[in-house]
């Protein structure tokens, strides 16, 4: 129905809309009006980009995750911080993880996760989609950060992903 | 407020936009539309003379901003008359191009537009900073013109030009930075005002920016030495370019005409006359070494370059004498070297295009097959390029000679530029006979034939040296007009009390 | 402007300077590009996210409203640097670039 | 009209003879007759006044400011003249007819004779100076043409090329020369430059305007040292030899002589300068005519002889000498044009013109032969013969220079030297061509007579040389007597033109001239064998070499400056600006303003600390290329922070996004150059790159630091007050750039997209090799579209967008705008394409960046254009606030459209730019679209 | 301040004109882009240096002169539109003559020691 | 107090840029300068907001999101440049 209305994206349409609405001086019917013209136009325009559907089955799980992560975030920075500023040289590893995860968004979210948390950052993601290759600042046990990053994340991203 | 000024950087402007929607349509109606343009470009450039010869100055302030505040297009003698002579040699040019050269690429005609509408603005502009816009208009449509037509021949040179012209923008930035520190004003009416009243150190900061400017200028008159970049750029430019570019190096000697008349003029107070004094010499070297340069020119091509210089050199070199008359008779000379240097370029090609592989090269080739017709062009072109009578480049030369006081400075200006064209004739004789008279027996299988387009282009502009012969008295007194114009800063400066449409004031 | 905000505002300056220059630190001494990598992904990535922080506090304490563009460019920093890091590992691995020599698991050398 | 007529008429001629060619030879020759017909004609009625010393002045305004009338005069001296040239003329249009073959270009021929005649009637009737150097210069271009008819003949090329450049440039001297006249006597009319005759010789500029004058005569009268073209424009075709060399181009120099007489002649500079010339030609002339073997050749040194003759009578500087040389001339031109038609017979009849061939043609053409002979005895000076008559007066003259001491023996010695001289030369012409043997190796063998016709012209000069010879006061003593009144101005000396003037000196040097003449003829063997020691100078080779040397001299002088050297062309432009710029900003020094300086934050020091090391470190580093590339993108962002720092967030803005177009744009490039810069130029040639470099640095830091601290106002306080009332916006840079100077910006997206467009054109059909790896062993990844990047990439396509809006709409009031909305735009879509490549990219963008380009220029343009509908000039902005309901209060502004115009034109440009060149990418082709997917 | 910054465009400047003067074109093009980074920053400059006095009107309590600024907003398109046209020549330059020498060829090589090369792993 | 926290912090970050120069003129690889270059630019996203408290100005701050749109879009350009070549194709 909303794609019929011109809406492909009712999603990214409603995002435009409201960040239109942050970004404008307080809410106003100029910004509202401008903000619906936006968020019809800009999907319109680049509907071509977005050739397939996310295959979203429970967003609402999402700012669940997203708060979970912005946490991780904080500590990581924190133990980062501390071996970063520690004089021992890093026990560091590259580690292939195998991944569950088939679509591309979730698996970028993944890395992306991956990336901003503890102690490790996603170097690669293989041609065929399968195995995540991951860079660990300091580490001695590759499988327990394996079995780690497999409980916290990517557990809940394939709740939220078919 | 007459709107007519706005028509010489509008019609080009629209044309070429055209032209940019139009890139895939076919050729016939590039041709068509872009041919339309440049007729209604020389429509209104020449009404735009005729409005010019009542002697006032017609100011166009866009945006109804008060001068100095907004920027203004003022019409005066020299405008028009730049902008006549460009808009007959474009003509021609554009009407030579669509014989072929145009194919080359799809957006040859917008670039040729452009180019135009670049080098109308810089001759109708009273804002410095706009006149560096106009020059970045005209230079980048240069470039790609330059590089039109494929082929490797043009790159280096193509780069050269370019990358020189860049630094010489950079050095126009920095010359209106210094002065506009100063004077804190872009209009070239309030600068004359402003910077005559310079004084203590500041003077000497105006005064490094007004050379840097000179410096900028000479960049694109091919000056000495700052024209080495040209001989081969418009020697390996596709036909119509190169004539075209007859013009490129009148924008320079124009900037430094108006800048230094008005801006720097004789009642600039400590900055009176400035660089005037360089002038002189410098443009004599330059002449002798375009005279050098056309004598052991191996091409055609190479040799008109030259003379490009050469005139240059002899333009500056009336300009540099300081006097009404040095600077009518130099407007006389511009305009009949510009139309037949920008002819000579044409008959050029077609020889080139009539002798295979010999192309334009001073060497022994088969016969032409329309030997007569081109060197009779030739020989027009040449007589009227060296300056000899009966065509009008010997009028040109006369009034340089006569506008000379004697002194140091006569004897100078009379001997280099006698010997000077002494060495032309030879040069050209010397070409000349060696390019149409000294053939090998054989014959070039696929010559090209002559096309109206191209005969009537390039045979008007080399006959126009006789219209100009004809039309001698008045253009001189045109000139002689402009000249005393162009002396009289105090007039120009009136534009300053123009008022705006429905009575805007500041 | 309240205490709160003056302390708020202080804090998460301060925390943000800290981790940018833990962040910068990393990058300065640590072995060996990949090592390297994980400062800048994460501690100066969230340095500047509380300085955005103290800004948009900052500003809609003086009454200025909530600094928008200060919350998406911090948004998209934390979007983009994983991306960023991932690329950039991708490129030095390709390069083959040193590793400390402790480091394990080095899919190129297989 | 009559002399217009005159001068006009073989003009006309010129342009309408060609249209006879098809009528045949015969055709044409009489309408080549018709000019000089109706001009005899015209003139005739006007003979008694001409002969009673009176002038005929006819006088046309043509232009003023030059100080050129069309003003034509017609007195005793230039009716003689014209007589010459249209007689002479008329004879040689007939002679022509049969000389020329039929499938030679004989159109041009009759045009080039037709215009060289006209010219010449110009220069001996032009009553203004500057007129009759119109036509000087004329007849040297003409006979440029002329002699070089037979183009295919390298030594016709070569004669008329030396020929133009001799005669031509010392036209170009007597330019000089009449100017100088001209401004001592402040006028070009001859009759006032005539008559300041004392003025012009008491001005100091007399010296140079006589030097310079008489450089225009002697070289068109191939008076020594020039007289080396003359006889190498014999390579002419025998009836412009004939006529060039008899009648017309080379006695212009002579005729400028004598028309200005009265103005320049009378001082000692004068008679040294003509007279030794006139000396020293004649003897030159005479002595080579005896030994050349060219029939041609051998008159030809002969002109040169007799043209020193009389240009020496003229130096004389006494008025009987001037009538001798008058007189001279009549003589001379009839001898000469029939010796030169007979030599044209006799090669043409024989193929050849070598006189060691040509023997004993008495028996074959005894017509002709008679006629050649008694032109060859007036040559010689043969009494009852014209020549004799001029040849004794100046016999008489020479004995009458009063030269200080034995130097008064010089000139009659020379006279008679030459004399013995012209008879041997003579004496060859006949014994040698008609008698002395049988003919050897004719190509034409036998020869015959010519035709009828051809003979004509000769025996009517034949004729004229006895009837004058024989009656000379009856035959040409009218004329001779108008001729030197007009010269001498009216004061003509007693004289008497009579076939014996008794038994005298003059007599007897003729006598001596004559015989001993005859007895060097006869011992020519051992003067022959003398002169072959000395090697024969060809002069045409001598020029040709000069000429060559000079060229090549030329090209290597302009090959080494113009060397194609970039580097140093930029150097030049460095150092110039530097060099022009020295003196003031040695006198401005260390200069610090009133306002003095201000402190400085750390911070910022720092900053600026980063900015010195990254730009040092480029310059230091660049031969790593990418490492700069690295550094310049330091820079870059330093520069940003810099604008912010110093209160122009708009700046800030502009220069991140353009720098980052930038860089992508230089890798682009640099992936199809070399990664590494080669170590090419010398340590020398480093050190004094950086010795400029330092300078320039050191002189932008003073002009900076001079600037910075003074005190300063400027017009932008008008911007800044009439930014909001006038222009509708709280953004003034913006208000500045879409209104105030909306004109500038027009300008600056024109640039854009004349740039794009040409970039367009120059890379289609651009063929580049991609360099299989990056140089250090690393074959390119084959992993062209990483999955994170992907993903990430194409939400971010519509927040830019999104964030480009916002950007745009608060230009007007807030930093931003169409230009900086219009980058964020464009490298929004760059991510598109680094992300997913160039297919993938392409099909989703449903328009063409020309299209883009184009309407953004529309709109800018449009939206200026607007208001002159109102009348209002071009680019007058208007705004108003429209309330609307649910909308509220809004505030619209046609600036609004043309920052539209900027920002599409932005994107099409910047896009189609990057697009082409990564279109080059072999990748690009390779790759399919499931690539990108 | 004020020597500070006029050493920084010196700087900009000497660094520009040193590669500029370079033989291959693409230090030659990174010269002209520090050379403009120096032009623009003086150019700016001329309406001399303001902290926190942006030319927006009600933002500050002075303003900076704002033509500069718009004169510089100018100035950086120009020279961004330029120096695309330069890369994108020096690339058909490289394509010609398989070289980017600014001459399109190549000169003798420099026999001297190649000490300044700078060494790689 | 605010003021004391921002010079502070003003020092962390100018500091932490300059080790970030550090890094990205020793290299010793391209990719790190362009992962210094990279911090280098957020930490100058930081000093503008900086800049912006000292001077209670928020005109500054779309400067700090162009350069964080930017710096990624360089980042990634250069990254692809390193191990593709050609950044379009
Ligand atoms: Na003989
Ligand atoms: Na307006």
């Amino acid at each position: 129905m909303m794609s019929r209305l011109g809406f492909p994206q009712p999603y990214l349409s409603l995002t435009l809309f409201l960040v239109w609405q942050l970004l404008s001086d307080g809410i106003s019917g100029g910004s509202v009006v401008l903000g619906a013209v936006l968020a019809w136009l800009i999907p319109q325009i680049t509907r071509g980009f977005w050739p397939q559907r996310p295959a979203f089955i429970k967003p609402w799980h999402l700012p669940g995750y997203l708060l979970r992560v912005l946490l991780d975030i904080v500590s990581a920075s924190v133990t980062v911080s501390v071996l970063i500023l520690r004089a021992r040289e890093p026990r560091s590893a590259f580690i292939s993880y195998p991944l569950q995860l088939e679509h591309p968004l979730a698996i970028t979210i993944l890395a992306s996760t991956i990336s901003l948390t503890p102690g490790t950052v996603s170097a690669d993601v293989s041609d065929d989609n399968k195995t995540l290759l991951i860079h660990a600042l300091d580490t001695d046990d590759e499988q327990a950060v394996i079995d780690e990053i497999h409980r916290r994340y990517e557990k809940p991203l394939l709740e939220m992903f078919q | 407020m007459n709107h007519w000024l706005i028509a010489p950087i509008l019609i080009p402007l629209l044309g070429g936009i055209v032209q940019v929607f139009i890139g895939y349509a076919p050729i016939s109606l590039r041709r068509t539309l872009a041919m339309i343009t440049t007729v209604l470009l020389l429509a209104s450039t020449i009404v735009l003379t005729v409005l010019a010869s009542d002697d006032s100055y017609r100011v166009y302030a866009f945006g109804n901003w008060q001068p100095p505040f907004g920027i203004v297009l003022v019409l005066d003698r020299l405008a028009a008359l730049m902008l006549l002579v460009t808009a007959v040699l474009a003509f021609f040019c554009h009407l030579y191009s669509i014989h072929r050269a145009d194919e080359g690429s799809r957006q040859f005609h917008a670039l040729f537009l452009f180019q135009l509408m670049g080098l109308n603005i810089a001759f109708l502009t009273g804002d410095l900073f706009n006149l560096f816009v106009a020059f970045e208009v005209l230079l980048i449509a240069s470039y790609g013109l330059l590089m039109h037509g494929g082929g490797t021949v043009r790159t280096v040179p193509g780069l050269h030009y370019v990358v020189l012209n860049l630094a010489g923008s950079a050095l126009f930035l920095i010359s209106v930075g210094m002065i506009y520190s100063v004077t804190g004003t872009l209009n070239m009416a309030d600068l004359a005002v402003k910077v005559a009243q310079v004084r203590g150190d500041d003077v000497f900061l105006v005064q490094a920016g007004g050379m840097m400017l000179l410096v900028v200028f000479a960049l694109k008159a091919a000056v000495l030495p700052l024209c080495f970049w040209l001989p081969k750029a418009y020697a390996s430019a596709t036909a119509p370019v190169a004539a075209l570019f007859a013009i490129m190096t009148k924008v320079g000697i124009y900037a430094i005409l108006r800048v230094y008349t008005l801006i720097f003029g004789a009642s600039a107070g400590p900055l009176a006359n400035l660089g005037m004094d360089w002038l002189f010499p410098i443009a004599l070297v330059t002449l002798a070494m375009g005279v050098i340069g056309a004598l052991g020119a191996e091409k055609l091509r190479t040799l008109i370059a030259w003379q490009v210089i050469i005139s240059v050199g002899t333009l500056l070199a009336a300009i540099g004498l300081g006097s009404e008359e040095g600077t009518s008779a130099a407007l006389f000379y511009l305009i009949n070297t510009t139309w037949i240097v920008g002819g000579l370029f044409l008959v050029a090609d077609m020889v080139a295009r009539q002798r295979g592989s010999a192309a334009d090269g001073i060497v022994t080739a088969p016969r032409m097959h329309n030997r007569t017709f081109l060197s009779v062009l030739f020989l027009l072109g040449s007589v009227a390029a060296a300056g000899l009578p009966p065509l009008s480049g010997f009028f040109a030369k006369l009034l340089i000679l006569k506008a000379a006081t004697p002194g140091l400075a006569m004897a100078w200006l009379w001997g280099v530029l006698l010997v000077g064209s002494f060495v032309t004739v030879i040069a050209y004789s010397r070409a000349g006979s060696i390019v149409f008279w000294r053939n090998v027996s054989g014959h070039i299988a696929e010559t090209e034939k002559l096309t109206l387009p191209i005969t009537v282009a390039a045979g008007s502009l080399i006959g126009l040296s006789v219209v100009i012969v004809l039309l001698a008295g008045p253009i001189s007194a045109f000139t002689d007009a402009t000249a005393a114009q162009l002396h009289d800063a105090d007039a120009y400066i009136q534009i300053l009390q123009t008022p705006m449409v429905g009575g805007k004031e500041s | 402007m309240s205490a709160v905000a003056e302390y708020t505002i202080a804090v998460l300056l301060l925390v943000g300077g800290f981790f940018t220059l833990v962040g910068a630190i990393g990058l300065a001494r640590l072995p060996d590009f990949f090592t390297r990598l994980h400062g800048p992904t994460k501690a100066t990535t969230l340095g500047v996210g509380a300085v955005m922080l103290s800004s948009v506090v900052f500003f809609s304490s003086r009454g200025e409203g909530v600094g928008v563009v200060e919350i998406l460019i911090t948004v998209f920093l934390f979007l983009t640097a994983p991306v960023s890091a991932n690329i950039l590992a991708k490129a030095a691995m390709h390069i083959g670039v040193g590793t400390t020599g402790q480091t394990r698991g080095k899919p190129w050398d297989q | 009209m009559t002399l217009p007529l005159v001068v006009l008429l073989p003009f006309i001629g010129a342009m309408f003879a060609p249209l006879f060619v098809q009528a045949g030879r015969t055709a044409i020759a009489i309408a080549a007759s018709v000019p000089a017909l109706i001009a005899l004609a015209a003139l005739y009625p006007h003979w008694q006044t001409l002969a009673d010393g009176g002038v005929l002045v006819q006088t046309y305004q043509w232009l003023p400011a030059l100080g050129i009338s069309f003003s034509l005069r017609l007195d005793g001296l230039s009716l003689l003249f014209a007589l010459l040239i249209l007689i002479i003329g008329l004879l040689i249009i007939v002679y022509a007819r049969y000389y020329l073959k039929a499938k030679e270009n004989v159109g041009k021929f009759y045009s080039l004779l037709l215009c060289f005649k006209g010219a010449m009637l110009g220069i001996v009737l032009s009553s203004n100076l500057l007129l009759m150097l119109i036509f000087w210069e004329l007849t040297s271009l003409v006979s440029f043409l002329l002699i070089s008819f037979w183009t295919h003949k390298q030594d016709a090329r070569r004669g008329a090329r030396m020929a133009l450049a001799v005669t031509g440039g010392g036209g170009l001297a007597l330019l000089a020369g009449i100017l100088l006249i001209g401004r001592i006597v402040g006028s070009f009319e001859l009759d006032d430059v005539l008559a300041a005759g004392d003025l012009i010789k008491a001005h100091e500029l007399y010296p140079f305007a006589l030097t310079l004058v008489l450089l225009g005569a002697f070289t068109k009268s191939a008076q020594f040292p020039f007289h080396f073209w003359l006889p190498h424009a014999m390579q002419a075709p025998t009836p412009v030899s004939a006529y060039l060399h008899s009648a017309t181009m080379v006695k212009a120099g002579v005729f400028l002589m004598a028309r200005l007489y009265p103005a320049l002649a009378g001082t000692e500079q004068w008679f040294y300068m003509v007279s030794f010339t006139g000396m020293a030609t004649l003897l030159l002339g005479a002595y080579v005519a005896m030994f050349k073997h060219d029939l041609k050749g051998l008159l030809a040194h002969s002109t040169v002889s007799h043209l020193g003759l009389i240009t020496l009578l003229l130096g004389m500087g006494t008025q009987l000498a001037a009538v001798a040389a008058l007189f001279h001339v009549i003589n001379h031109a009839t001898f000469k044009a029939s010796l030169f038609m007979a030599a044209g017979i006799i090669d043409h009849e024989t193929g050849t013109r070598d006189m060691r061939r040509i023997n004993g043609l008495w028996r074959f053409m005894p017509h002709t032969a008679t006629l050649a002979m008694v032109a060859a005895s007036s040559m010689a000076g043969v009494p009852l013969l014209n020549g004799f008559l001029s040849k004794e007066m100046f016999f008489a003259e020479s004995l009458q220079l009063n030269l200080p001491g034995i130097w008064a023996w010089l000139p009659p010695i020379v006279a008679t030297l030459a004399g013995i001289f012209a008879v041997a030369y003579s004496a060859r012409f006949i014994h040698d061509v008609f008698f002395n043997g049988k003919p050897v190796d004719l190509p034409i063998y036998p020869p015959h007579e010519p035709p009828r016709y051809m003979k004509i012209p000769v025996e009517i000069l034949v004729f004229a040389c006895i009837m004058v010879g024989v009656f000379p006061a009856i035959s040409v003593g009218p004329l001779l007597y108008a001729a030197a009144s007009a010269t001498l101005g009216g004061d003509v000396p007693e004289y008497h033109l009579a076939v014996m003037h008794g038994f005298n000196l003059p007599l007897m040097m003729s006598f001596l001239a004559f015989f001993g003449g005859l007895l060097m003829y006869s011992q020519r063997k051992r003067f022959f064998d003398f002169h072959a020691r000395f090697r024969e100078v060809d002069e045409k080779a001598v020029f040709e070499a000069v000429i060559s040397n000079l060229v090549s001299k030329a090209h290597r002088l302009t090959a080494r400056i113009e060397n194609g050297s970039l580097q140093r062309y930029a150097m030049l432009l460095v150092v110039s600006a530097m060099a022009v710029s020295l003196v003031p900003l040695v006198n401005l020094g260390i200069a610090i303003g009133d306002n003095g300086l201000s402190p400085v934050d750390w911070p910022t020091a720092v900053a600026a600390a980063v900015l010195m090391v990254c730009a040092l470190a480029t310059a230091l580093m660049h031969r790593e290329r990418f490492f700069a590339l690295v550094l310049l993108s330091v820079v870059g962002l330093v520069v940003a922070l810099a604008f912010v720092r110093f209160s122009a967030p708009d700046l800030a803005m502009t220069q991140l996004s353009v720098e980052v177009v930038t860089i992508v744009l230089l890798m682009l490039a640099l992936f199809y150059m070399p990664s590494w810069t080669p170590l090419e130029t010398t340590t020398g040639r480093r050190i004094r790159d950086i010795v400029i470099s330092l300078a320039a640095g050191t002189g932008m830091t003073l002009i900076t630091l001079a600037m910075l601290t003074d005190p300063f106002s400027s017009i932008s306080d008008f911007f800044l007050e009439n930014s909001k009332p006038g222009g509708g916006g709280t953004n003034v840079v913006n208000v500045i750039l879409v209104d105030f100077r909306g004109f500038d910006t027009l300008g600056e997206i024109t640039v854009l997209a004349i740039a794009a467009l040409g970039i367009y054109s120059m890379l289609k059909n651009m063929a580049l090799t991609p360099p299989p790896g990056d140089g250090q062993g690393h074959p390119w990844t084959r992993d062209a579209y990483p999955v994170m990047l992907r993903q990430l990439a194409r939400p971010m396509l519509p927040l830019a967008l999104m964030v480009s809006v916002y950007i745009f709409l608060r230009g007007h009031n807030l930093p931003g705008g169409g230009f900086i909305a219009g980058l964020i735009t464009s490298v929004a879509l760059i991510l598109q394409y680094i992300a997913s490549g160039m297919i993938w990219t392409q099909d989703r963008i449903p328009f063409r960046y020309h299209n883009v380009i184009g309407i953004g220029l529309l709109f800018a343009t449009v939206a200026g254009a607007g208001s002159l509908a109102f009348s209002y000039p071009f680019l007058t902005s208007t705004f108003g606030y429209i309330t609307w309901p649910v909308v509220g209060k809004f505030e619209v502004a046609s600036a609004m459209v043309f920052d539209l115009g900027v920002y599409l034109t932005v994107i099409g440009a910047t896009l189609l730019a990057l697009v082409s060149i990564g279109r080059l990418s072999p990748h690009s082709a390779i790759k399919s679209k499931k690539e990108g997917a | 301040m004020e020597l500070l910054f006029a050493l920084v465009i010196g700087v900009l400047v000497a660094s520009g004109v040193y590669l500029l003067l370079r033989a291959r074109t693409f230090p030659v093009v990174v010269g002209l882009t520090l050379i403009s980074y120096g032009v623009n920053l003086f150019l700016f400059s001329t309406g001399r240096l303001a902290t926190g006095s942006q030319p927006i009107l009600g933002s500050a309590e002075s303003y900076s002169d704002p033509l500069p600024q718009a004169l510089v907003l100018t100035a950086i398109v120009i020279g961004f539109a330029m120096t695309a046209f330069v890369v994108v020549l020096s690339l058909r330059n490289q394509a010609d003559n398989d070289d980017d020498h600014v001459d399109g060829r190549q000169p003798e090589a420099v026999t001297e020691p190649e000490s300044a090369e700078v060494s790689r792993q | 107090m605010i003021a004391i926290a921002l010079n502070i912090t003003i020092a962390m970050v100018i500091i932490a840029a300059l080790l970030n120069v550090y890094r990205l003129i020793k290299g010793p690889d391209a990719p790190d300068r362009v992962l210094a270059l990279d911090t280098l630019n957020i930490n100058a996203i930081a000093l503008i907001i900086l800049l912006g408290i000292t001077l209670e100005s928020r005109q500054y701050i779309e400067a700090g999101l162009l350069i964080a749109v930017m710096g990624f879009v360089s980042t990634v350009a250069m990254a692809k440049y390193l191990k593709r070549g050609s950044v379009i194709e």
